[in-house]
């Protein structure tokens, strides 16, 4: 029950305040309290996930929503493990950060708030759905506000940017729904070509599986769209043909439709994630939406490419995955080298924080390139911390953007005199995103490289060589920025620039706490994400090409 | 094999917890505290000094070989006793009881004589913060057992040098000398990190028992045990100003005068030869002998350009320089003892040597060129004096520690066969007296050179010569040439075997370094050596002084003589173009890159996959700016693909009616014909 | 033999067809309501009792029962009813957007006979099971469309007229003569029966005869032109746009469904056994289908006109009903009457909303729909939910109408290890792609416009505003709630195979 | 040689092949039609053939219909060309191309 009132809560604030008669003010408290009673609701849910075995879930509900004909049951299934449960509590955090930092908008304030709450229950619902039709309708559900948001409020291309994000992610989820579809056919299949059964004999249908262990997965009975069925299911099939064994192998321009299925679903969350050739949404549409809402969307957005992989994608197509890893892992060190040289030649501060959060993603999946449980532990911790840093650094940005009104890094000089506090905590910040110990960015990166470099694809050690040349680039890139901004003579443009207000303080603390907290001490994040994700880890060994 | 593990003495973590705590109270209490809170940060390394102090007579307790180990789980992976897990771990054997002492004692005399140094500085407490913020994480580096808490230490200490560095950060140059050396350093540390990786991947875990056991197991192959090695030791290299990297240091000297002497003489740039010394029993016989050709080669050309130098700090800078140089030589031969020997009587003298330069400095109003001094003895006398001693210690002239150490690591290279090495050693010991002797006449003999400045030095107070007096008194105190006598020196026990290499079997490079359950290994040499050689160095030494007061008693010289021949002057001063090679190699080659990968970004990826074109086409008419828009995504496969269909459809959308009738009419007779012969087919 | 087929029993047919039977009593009415009684009450009395007739013939239409095999000529099975619900909803729609909109001049007496005739060839077509009856029903329909598509006296409306006449002329010209080829095969006109011989029996045994295939074309070239698919689609956007808003909007949905019952009901009879063409049938069916959706879609992108902009859409959407309809199988049926319920409230919705912002400002393009998002927010947010819903996005119930169709889509391709199907859908997904970029068009200006044009307000009564909810909410409600509709249409689907 | 179902349906189809040809080529609106009503009748013959050879009296019904809605449609297509022709004082297909793109 709480994680429905966890997703609907924002849903029933966005109705309370279009309903509300009253001036902005009231909007905007009535948005601060809802975005905190979702915060409040999200810490509980995730609270809950600690001491889960893996392949349980907390806050479960399985109630069925659509019967039609014998084989197809949506059922409206949420629950949260480990990882979701990690993610959605950053949703939450992340949901009061930006909530404060929206009190600089001026236009039409309930639309803003509206939108806002709106996307909170997208994003919430996403991360806690485990069945593939609530979670694909979740998924599109987010884009609308977001691109509202973006488009209203934003900056002067404001439009370009929100059309331009709406498609690029729409682009993609046409392949995740292409890939549900073709699942959900291969599943409800009642018996298995026989090439597939003659070369191994205990391969069975979904149907089939599902009767001869019943007891698994608290006794829900077989739905072709409930994910934790069909990752137990594709967990047994590990080579026996896989998930798609009803279609035998029949192979288009010579890959078999599980390849072609997995890189369609990897396509729609690399969009998201953004992987390299996918990423050029991202610059336009941070550079132009207003700073709470590129906390919302490099905070949250960007994690969910991350969290879909990892729910879906791997875990239903664990060979293909471990087959893949060496073209994921290109791509990878690819997108860490790449954003951080682009980052480099940018003047934009928030274009330049946006390429790294590129850089930074391109962490994430070299770790999941890796197979190992190192690697992917690494890229997962990664997601959450590279959340809260990304979501500080934007709101650093904003500050600066609320007083110059420009964001052009050489129009700045020697901030640090004028605003201490600001530019310490900024400093704190910065030094996070370049992966510093004792702050939380370091863990995601160590690990990321410790399980690349026994990573189970050729090549493994070649490419982590040349993804640690990233590290140099990005302290290159934020130092540079540090010095140009914050350090040297005082720009006389900067001289009246009013130290850091109350709001803005309390709009940075809640990320700062856990950037530095989980720093020093990750126990309680890898305690959380680790039996979850200790299931894929081994789902992959099975396919004898991981360690 | 007797089990050498003692459980830790309980004191030892708040060897780390006093400072830290110190540090967390300047931060927020800091500038409400009486005198600022500088009291509370002296006290908390204060501490850490008595603890250290008494850890290291607790450890010379134990038996030889013997050590103390205490891991906690820090966070883990996988349940289950073989699961992936990391833990904090702290070790204390004779490396980390001298390191210690030595980190700790210098901090503290630092820390007194920065009360003196920044007095009246703006930003004082903050100061005190980064210097107690400093010592902290040297300390965790110090006592970490395995090589992740040693990594982490490591690049706290490279934060802290980056703040300490660009203190004075309003003007550029000292920012831009802070950012030089954080980078400098983080490519170092990405050496280190491969080198840790490389261990992991093979024997599993970071701590150093696992690793000493996976290599004694022959887990590592050959080929990966010399690059891990190499990688570990180009930790060293960045982070120890080592050729190739060693261009950050100097500039380093743009921040105050106690970090250089606590950061850039004794304490940071030390790591590095304690991380090669402790790690020792893994390096391979060719790791050893590239660190062996790096130390020689850079203390030979850092001695080299010393001799250009009119900056006070820029010539102690490359002297330093030069004699960590001497340490990792004394490694590479085979000797870690060595090295860490010279390690502690270096940090002593060049401390001294540092503090005395800040004092001149302080007393000439933070005037650091030579060419403003001259003749400060008569107004400096204990500045003067114990500048003197440490000197002499430096240019290792008999009865001071530097003597000692500097003596050991030739005699080691000789003894280890490596003659080249041994007399390019020898020759840049005859090097450093020299240059000694010219930086010390110019400064404190002769006329002065700038008389308005002469009449105003006066002698530092007391919170600033005390130090100077305690550093130099360890700079020639006996108890260390004491140790010339018999084998077991009270000085040098500490260095014989560092933790964990006694339980496992050595690759054959490193069994004759380490004493085994208290025996001697076979070529084990007294510090003092043969004879012959104990009065070649004594000469070589006493000859540079000479020949350099000579040179410049006549006060014909000053500070910009060319002593050097002339070809090699041109080449030391501009030392060796590296900066510039650099700049443009690298640093300018990144820049090109970034600017190529931004306008790929911008003009071919964001355009060939993007539909600018159709999104622009449809907005280009609603709103003006988006018309660059459309020129700027011109190339645009998938836009145009949607536009050139639509520009068809619409052509064929003619209004003529007839238009429309041929059309449907002309398709379906099509489609029938295509159809008739696929079903006849 | 002649009795048997010709005269059925009447109290049953009118059982079975209470609702036309309505219809047919009422034009007559209307014709005699207009002569008696004072003039100036002309108008009024003429549309009260149409649409006292139409809303009645819905009511009953909703009870009416299903089943009973009275005439070979007429089936009064689940498909007849749904299409004739769909029918009379639309003409209700219609005949309320007539009376509100300014551009009609005084809708008077003649629109209303002719959208009550044309509401009924609707109706009957979708009941029609014999090739003379559908020929005759369709041609009702489309006679009667002719006229309304001219009612507008400007030139544009003469033009828009000539068009259509020209058009349908000929292709019902083309479809007879199929008709005729192919009741030469069969000997009879009964396109399904269960005793005596039918066109369906003809399929099995001469499928595999050039001359049938011909035939099929041929007809289907007449049904293509009533459901504007491609290549047939070339009068749709001109005579959207001449024509009256509500013409339109009953275009676009009444005569469009009704088409889509004619094939349906067609493409069953002739491939519904397996017939050995059922295949290339099938595929052309197909291809078609992709064309006619990337046809619509794409040149919409560069219309700034908003009804020719949603005559494309009506377009695209017409291919993505022919992906399901090429799916011959009971599951496809379900799909197309599933996706065809949604697609009514999603157009209707959005045609009523431009015909008001057309009352208002004049003009029915996207220009003038700027600021609405302020000026009139519950209206902009129905047509937002409309517009959404169109293009498939998740709240809305067109999400959950193209999930299942392309689950059919895919599911065959599967089953059938086509790729051909299988590249067909994810053609069809990446055209909802396409949709977006000009289904934002509107959702830009109405909200992401400059400052100025968000002032002013924007005067619509109460009777829009309760027609344009009750067309929205079912959008929604549906979204969520989709299990009622979805077994009402599977249990529909089950009666045709 | 007696009149067999061949001559019937070659009539029709020569009857079709005028009409479509006619409707495509004719520039004035009721050359168009005219096209159209050829079309019709191609039916019309074919079905009178079919149903005197090889079909039931259902198929003179059906004729009988066809020609009823052809006349209806021709009154209407016709109505409409004058208005057209009220409208544009020409009807000539080709130039009525106001609405278009």
């Amino acid at each position: 029950m709480l994680l429905t009132l966890a997703i609907f809560l924002p849903f029933l604030g966005m109705i309370l305040i279009l309903r509300a008669k009253g001036d902005d003010e009231k909007a905007r408290n009535l948005g601060l309290v809802f975005s905190i009673v979702t915060f409040v609701l999200c810490s509980i849910v995730a609270y809950k996930t600690y001491g889960l075995e893996s392949g349980k879930y907390a806050a479960e509900i399985d109630v069925s929503w659509i019967e039609l004909g014998d084989s197809f049951h949506v059922r409206y299934h949420i629950g949260v493990d480990g990882l979701s449960g990690m993610l959605i509590f950053l949703t939450g955090l992340l949901a009061i950060c930006a909530a404060l930092a929206s009190w600089g908008i001026k236009k039409n304030v309930r639309g803003y708030w509206a939108m806002f709450l709106l996307l909170h229950t997208g994003v919430i619902g996403t991360f806690a759905s485990l069945d593939t039709f609530l979670f694909y309708m979740f998924w599109e559900l987010m884009l609308l506000p977001m691109y509202f948001l973006i488009g209203i409020w934003g900056g002067p291309r404001r439009i370009y940017a929100a059309i331009k994000f709406f498609l690029y992610t729409l682009w993609g989820s046409v392949f995740l729904l292409a890939g549900i579809l073709v699942v959900y056919f291969a599943l409800s299949a009642d018996k298995l070509p026989d090439e597939i059964t003659a070369k191994n004999p205990q391969a069975l249908t979904f149907s089939a599986w599902r009767a001869a262990n019943p007891d698994s997965l608290n006794g829900a009975d077989a739905n072709v769209f409930s994910i934790p069925q069909v990752t137990a299911y594709a967990k047994y099939m590990v080579g026996k043909g896989g998930i798609l064994a009803a279609f035998g192998d029949l192979s288009l321009f010579g890959h078999h439709i599980a390849w072609w299925i997995f890189w369609g679903m990897f396509i729609a969350f690399a969009v998201k994630v953004p992987v390299f050739p996918f990423h050029t949404w991202l610059p336009d549409a941070h550079v132009e939406a207003p700073t709470p809402i590129s906390v919302i969307l490099a905070g949250i957005l960007l994690k969910l490419g991350g969290y879909g992989m990892l729910r879906l994608n791997f875990p239903f197509f664990p060979q293909v995955f471990a087959e893949a890893a060496f073209c994921l892992g290109v791509l990878g060190v690819v997108s860490i080298v790449y954003g951080a040289l682009v980052a480099m030649a940018q003047t934009d501060f928030k274009k330049m924080v946006a390429y790294s959060s590129v850089s930074h993603m391109g962490f994430c999946i070299l770790g999941f390139a890796s197979l190992t449980t190192e690697g992917i532990n690494g890229a997962v911790v990664q997601l959450f911390n590279h959340g809260t840093i990304s979501g500080l650094l934007f709101l650093v940005v904003g500050v600066l953007y609320d007083r110059a009104h420009h964001r052009d890094l050489n129009r700045f000089g020697g901030v640090m005199w004028k605003m201490p506090v600001y530019s310490t905590m900024a400093t704190i910040a910065i030094f996070a995103s370049i992966g510093l110990p004792g702050l939380s960015g370091f863990w995601g990166e160590f690990l990321a490289f410790v399980g690349s470099f026994s990573g189970h694809y050729h090549h493994a050690k070649i490419i982590t060589v040349i993804a640690t040349s990233g590290l140099v680039f990005t302290a290159a890139y934020y130092l540079r920025a540090i010095q140009r901004v914050y350090l040297g003579k005082v720009n006389p443009a900067c001289e009246d620039f009013p130290e850091i207000t109350k709001r803005e303080k309390w709009s940075m603390l809640p990320l700062l706490v856990p950037t530095i907290l989980f720093g020093v001490y990750p126990k309680p994040l890898f305690d959380m994400i680790s039996t979850s994700l200790n299931t894929l880890v081994e789902t992959v060994k099975q396919t004898g090409l991981a360690g | 094999m007797p089990d050498l593990a003692h459980s830790l003495p309980a004191y030892v973590p708040w060897i780390i917890f006093c400072p830290a705590l110190a540090g967390v109270i300047q931060h927020f209490f800091g500038a409400k505290l009486p005198r600022k809170g500088d009291l509370v940060v002296i006290a908390g390394i204060g501490a850490s000094l008595a603890m250290s102090i008494a850890l290291m007579f607790q450890w010379a307790a134990l038996p030889a070989g013997h050590y103390f180990v205490e891991a906690w789980e820090w966070f883990r992976l996988t349940p289950g006793a073989d699961g992936i897990a990391f833990d904090m771990a702290i070790v204390v054997d004779g490396l980390t009881a001298s390191l210690l002492c030595v980190v700790t004692l210098v901090a503290t005399l630092v820390f007194v004589f920065s009360t003196g140094y920044m007095k009246g500085d703006p930003r004082y407490e903050r100061f005190f913060f980064w210097l107690s913020f400093f010592a902290v994480a040297m300390l965790i580096l110090t006592l970490a057992d395995n090589l992740l808490m040693l990594f982490i230490g490591w690049e706290l200490v490279g934060l802290c040098s980056y703040k300490l560095i660009g203190f004075w950060s309003e003007d550029l140059v000292n920012a831009e000398a802070a950012k030089k050396a954080f980078i400098v350093t983080r490519v170092g540390d990405v050496g280190m990190l491969l080198g840790m990786l490389v261990f992991y991947h093979y024997c599993g875990t970071l701590s150093m028992r696992g690793i000493f056991a996976g290599v004694a197991a022959g887990a590592v192959p050959a080929t990966a045990l010399t690059w891990a090695g190499i990688g570990l030791f180009f930790g060293a290299v960045g982070k120890s100003a080592q050729f190739p990297l060693q261009i950050w240091l100097p500039d380093a000297m743009a921040g105050p005068t106690p970090v250089s002497a606590l950061i850039h003489a004794a304490t940071m740039v030390a790591a590095g030869v304690y991380l090669a010394a402790r790690m020792f029993p893994v390096f391979t016989p060719d790791a050893l002998q590239y660190i062996a050709w790096t130390g020689g080669i850079t203390a030979f050309l850092a001695a080299l350009v010393a001799f250009t130098q009119t900056d006070i700090k820029k010539v102690l800078a490359y002297s330093t320089i030069s004699q960590l140089g001497y340490m990792m030589l004394g490694v590479g031969v085979g000797a870690p003892w060595a090295g860490m020997f010279h390690l502690t009587t270096h940090a002593m003298f060049k401390a001294c040597l540092f503090l005395g330069s800040g004092s001149v400095i302080h007393a000439m109003h933070h005037a650091q060129d030579l060419k403003d001094m001259g003749g400060l003895r008569k107004k400096m006398p204990v500045t003067f004096y114990t500048f003197v001693l440490s000197t002499l210690a430096l240019a290792g002239i008999p009865f001071t520690s530097g003597f000692l150490s500097k003596d050991a690591i030739l005699i080691e290279a000789l003894g280890n066969g490596h003659i080249v090495l041994f007399s390019l050693g020898l020759f840049s010991a005859f090097l450093t007296a020299f240059y000694m002797a010219r930086m010390v006449w110019l400064c404190f003999f002769g006329k002065p050179r700038n008389q308005e400045k002469f009449d105003h030095a006066h002698e530092s107070p007391l919170s600033m010569t005390v130090p100077l007096i305690i550093l130099a008194a360890f700079a020639v105190s006996f108890w260390f040439t004491l140790g010339a006598g018999p084998e077991d020196e009270f000085a040098n026990q500490f260095y014989r075997t560092p933790a964990y290499a006694q339980e496992f079997p050595k690759t054959d490079a490193v069994a004759h370094a380490y004493w085994v359950d208290g025996k001697k290994p076979a070529n084990w040499h007294a510090s003092h050596g043969p004879r012959w050689f104990q009065i070649v160095a004594m000469v070589l030494g006493l000859i540079g002084l000479g020949v350099g007061i000579a040179l410049f008693r006549s006060g014909r010289r000053n500070q910009n003589a060319r002593i050097l021949p002339a070809g090699v002057h041109e080449l030391a001063a501009g030392k060796y173009y590296m900066d510039e090679m650099y700049l443009d190699a690298f640093v300018g080659a990144a820049n090109k890159t970034a600017d190529g990968c931004r306008w790929v970004d911008e003009k071919l990826v964001d355009g060939a996959v993007n539909l600018s074109g159709a999104v622009g086409l449809f907005i280009g008419d609603a709103s003006g700016d988006a018309d660059d828009l459309v020129v700027d995504g011109a190339v645009n496969l998938a836009a145009d693909a949607a536009k050139g269909a639509g520009a068809l459809v619409g052509t064929a959308q003619s209004g003529r009616v007839r238009n429309y009738l041929a059309m449907a009419i002309g398709v379906t007779a099509v489609s029938i014909i295509v159809l008739v012969f696929f079903v006849i087919g | 033999m002649l009795a048997e087929t010709w005269i059925p029993d009447l109290s049953a047919l009118f059982s079975h067809f209470m609702a036309e039977s309505i219809l047919v009593i009422a034009i007559p009415v209307i014709v005699v309501a207009d002569l008696l009684g004072k003039p100036e009450g002309r108008d009024r009395r003429a549309h009260s009792v149409a649409l006292v007739a139409l809303v009645t013939a819905f009511l009953v239409a909703l009870f009416q029962p299903t089943g009973a095999h009275l005439t070979a000529l007429l089936r009064a099975d689940g498909l007849a009813k749904i299409f004739r619900l769909l029918a009379l909803g639309t003409g209700i729609v219609a005949a309320i957007s007539a009376l509100r909109s300014r551009d009609l001049p005084r809708a008077h007496t003649e629109f209303f006979v002719l959208l009550l005739g044309a509401v009924l060839g609707a109706c009957l077509t979708a009941a029609a099971n014999d090739l003379a009856m559908l020929y005759l029903s369709i041609e009702t329909l489309s006679i009667c469309g002719y006229l309304l598509a001219g009612f507008k006296k400007d030139e544009k409306g003469a033009e828009a007229a000539m068009k259509y006449v020209l058009f349908g002329a000929i292709s019902s010209g083309l479809m007879l003569y199929g008709m005729s080829l192919l009741y030469g095969f069969a000997g009879t006109a009964v396109l399904t029966s269960a005793t005596g011989p039918s066109i369906a029996d003809a399929a099995m045994r001469a499928g595999g005869d050039p001359l049938f295939v011909v035939a099929v074309i041929l007809v289907f070239a007449g049904l293509a032109y009533k459901v504007a698919a491609a290549p047939f689609q070339f009068w749709c956007p001109d005579v959207y746009e001449g024509s009256p808003t509500s013409v339109a909007a009953f275009l676009a949905v009444a005569s469009k469904g009704a088409g889509f019952a004619a094939t349906l009901r067609v493409i069953a009879a002739i491939s519904g056994g397996g017939a050995a063409s059922s295949e290339t049938i099938q595929a052309f069916l197909l291809i078609a289908a992709v064309v006619t959706m990337t046809v619509g879609n794409v040149a919409a992108l560069r219309q700034t006109n908003a009804k020719r902009l949603l005559a494309y859409s009506a377009i695209a959407h017409a291919g993505t009903l022919l992906l399901g309809v090429a799916v011959t199988s009971e599951a496809g049926v379900t799909a197309v009457i599933f996706y065809m319920v949604i697609y009514l409230f999603m157009t209707l919705g959005a045609f009523y909303i431009v015909s008001l912002v057309e009352n208002e400002t004049g003009r029915a393009d996207i220009d003038s729909f700027e600021g609405l998002g302020f000026r009139a927010p519950m209206l902009a947010l129905c047509m937002g939910v409309c517009l959404i819903s169109l293009t498939g996005l998740p709240p809305t119930a067109g999400f959950l109408g193209k999930f299942f169709l392309f689950k059919e889509v895919f599911a065959y391709a599967g089953r059938e290890g086509s790729s051909l199907f299988f590249w067909g859908g994810i053609i069809g997904l990446l055209n909802s792609v396409v949709a977006l970029a000009y289904y934002t068009k509107f959702l830009r200006a109405m909200y992401l416009c400059d400052e100025d044009r968000k002032q002013g307000t924007f005067k619509f009564a109460g009777v829009d505003r309760s027609v344009v909810l009750a067309l929205t909410i079912p959008i929604l409600v549906l979204g969520i709630l989709f299990q009622s509709l979805g077994l009402i249409a599977s249990n529909l689907a089950r009666g045709l195979f | 040689m007696t009149i067999g179902l061949f001559h019937y349906l070659a009539l029709g189809a020569a009857l079709f092949s005028i009409g479509v040809i006619g409707v495509v080529t004719r520039r004035n609106a009721i050359g168009v039609l005219i096209g159209v009503e050829l079309i019709l009748n191609a039916a019309n013959v074919n079905l009178v053939g079919f149903s005197r050879y090889s079909g039931g009296l259902d198929a003179q019904v059906f004729v009988i219909f066809v020609i009823v809605l052809a006349a209806a449609e021709a009154a209407v297509a016709l109505a409409i060309i004058l208005q057209l022709f009220e409208k544009r004082s020409d009807i000539d297909v080709d130039r009525a191309r106001g609405l278009r793109g």
